[in-house]
């Protein structure tokens, strides 16, 4: 058996809630109980004697690592810089806005079927998208396009660096090299070579090898 | 074909990740030198192996065709005779050697594999905090200049299931063409909004090359077909100047 | 000021991902960073002469709290769970993209000799690599490159850090070698049947459905 307090100190480490000391236990399985609660109070004593940055506190009903309650200004200067990230609904505009700008936002309605005023304002007070314009028609609507810190954000040269529809296929879908479909679908940058075609080649090639083992099979 | 061999092969089916894997194979059941592959023999069980899956009616990508006939090919090139007069600018390549090369390539490869996989692996032999730290401990306003925490991959997933959902044809269209153009629309407007109007000319700027005429000359007919832009001209064949079509 | 190690254990712990020196430093308003560095070392070292069930590890540019390896059996027993490992082809593909970075999918087909695009899609998908832009040469190929997830994952502190791969040199001087030996037995000056030239003559063998594709592209 490994040292008993550094598998309990994993254990209440990796737990995604409060590890109860039964839930110890039975991973424990073969030691006695009391010998468990007093490895784990050892444990929790020896953090507190360390005035170490973490502690091990019993929160409802089991034990779980914090911080200490004295350090929490710290880790907020710390929080403080953490990157956001945007929602599905925000994504969404703005894979829309990046694929087809400059787009007005009736279009992106449109496509999304659903009212966008709150994720294209989030987008652009994020700076993601900008308003490139309006257009000379009824209501002169404006007109939505991406920013420079759109491309630093998603780490691109340029547009172009974007996916095209078809890549985006090729991305997202698994496909077959022999799947004739997709097979069209992209001739264009790489030749897809069919199963059939090379056989026939084969057997044109050499006749002797193949013939043979076509008839037995 | 050889019994003993096909229900040898019928257990490695799955195991094989390609026709370079299966020679690798086939070189150590062999224990045959890498640098010196009798190709006769190699291709004749490669062949086999081929034929033997064909028969189980299993799939067969075509990769391992490919390989099928280099083989062939390689071995009818180890057949022919030496030339009388060996004047060939090429005559000292092996037949093998560019087969031998990819092999080693792919076996070193294979080899830094297996070696990432044995290395202390997250969620499989170290573990990080997964509790949530409690809410009061964390929140705290984000500052002025946010962070932003996203990858291509995300927005192309996104966009992908609108796609899905919509099975619009017309989505479809966005190819490099189009996503230059609108790299050069993006442009033209900035420039427009800072300078309120420009000529031809003076949009294309110091880039004067074919690419960068074109492609400004079809963003100015796109943005006039949006009503983006408007084109003024003074007198006939006079200057064109471009204005922005509605004052922001 | 706090007592300066809790404050940086406090922190590491605290971190969703792995905390750059850098950022323990600009928390640390003030403190010299050489002195956070000492700090950092001294805690380290304690985990680690204490034989604890977690260790301050440097992965992926930061550092991290994570499980003993030693320990890894004890925590799947209370977590259940059965690791989503990778295929090998998923590897062998991962690999290839790690070494060989900046890298275009036919690149690593030419190495794995199969098609890879099942491989790089679930590698994409577990974030493990990345679109890092596109190649400028014709068909303008996507480029791929790892994550800082990929360091994470498989514990390297950078890219440098990965385990170093069998010199592919000393092949090509063997192989010369070869071709010097070998070379007045096997002179032929047929060619060889490469890809290319496979995907040339099938294209004139399967004309209606390459030219569809060479009008739109």
């Amino acid at each position: 058996m490994d040292n008993i307090p550094a598998v309990i100190e994993a254990l209440i480490f990796a737990s995604e809630s409060p590890l109860p000391l039964e839930k110890i236990c039975a991973v424990l399985d073969g030691v006695d109980k009391t010998e468990v609660k007093d490895a784990l109070d050892k444990l929790i004593a020896a953090y507190e004697e360390r005035q170490s940055g973490i502690s091990i506190q019993e929160v409802a009903g089991g034990f779980q690592f914090r911080t200490r309650p004295e350090l929490a200004l710290w880790i907020k200067k710390l929080k403080g810089t953490k990157p956001g990230s945007l929602s599905p609904a925000a994504l969404e505009t703005l894979a829309i806005v990046a694929y087809r700008q400059p787009i007005v936002k009736a279009e992106i309605e449109t496509v999304r079927g659903v009212d966008v005023s709150a994720p294209l304002k989030g987008l652009l007070e994020k700076k993601l998208i900008r308003i490139m314009g309006r257009k000379d028609a009824p209501g002169k609507p404006i007109i939505y396009g991406t920013t420079k810190k759109f491309l630093e954000v998603f780490n691109l040269k340029e547009l172009t660096d974007l996916p095209t529809m078809r890549e985006l296929t090729e991305i997202t879908e698994q496909q077959s090299a022999l799947d004739l479909e997709t097979a069209e679908e992209n001739v264009g940058e790489q030749q897809i070579i069919t199963q059939e075609s090379f056989e026939k080649q084969i057997s044109q090639e050499i006749p002797e090898e193949i013939s043979e083992d076509d008839n037995d099979s | 074909m050889n019994e003993e061999l096909s229900t040898d092969y019928a257990i490695k089916l799955d195991i094989f990740e390609g026709p370079l894997d299966l020679l690798l194979y086939l070189i150590k059941k062999n224990e045959i030198d890498i640098y010196n592959i009798p190709i006769a023999l190699i291709t004749q069980q490669y062949l086999d192996y081929i034929h033997m899956i064909k028969s189980l009616n299993l799939d067969l990508a075509g990769e391992y065709l490919v390989m099928a006939s280099t083989l062939i090919h390689i071995k009818s090139r180890m057949l022919l005779p030496i030339p009388e007069d060996p004047s060939e600018e090429d005559l000292e390549e092996d037949p093998r050697s560019e087969l031998v090369r990819q092999l080693i390539e792919y076996q070193a490869f294979k080899e830094a594999a297996e070696k990432l996989a044995k290395r202390p692996l997250l969620e499989r032999d170290v573990f990080v905090r997964s509790a949530a730290l409690p809410e009061d401990m964390i929140r705290s306003r984000p500052e002025d200049d946010e962070l932003i925490e996203a990858s291509i991959f995300e927005l192309i997933e996104a966009f992908h299931n609108i796609v899905a959902r919509l099975d619009n044809k017309e989505l479809l269209e966005i190819d490099l063409e189009k996503l230059s153009l609108t790299d050069i629309i993006n442009d033209v407007m900035d420039r427009l909004t800072r300078e309120r109007n420009l000529t031809f000319e003076e949009l294309l700027g110091e880039r004067k090359d074919r690419r960068r005429i074109v492609y400004t000359f079809l963003a100015l007919l796109e943005l006039i077909k949006l009503k983006m832009v408007k084109a003024y001209q003074t007198a006939a064949f006079g200057v064109i100047r471009i204005f922005p079509a509605v004052e922001s």
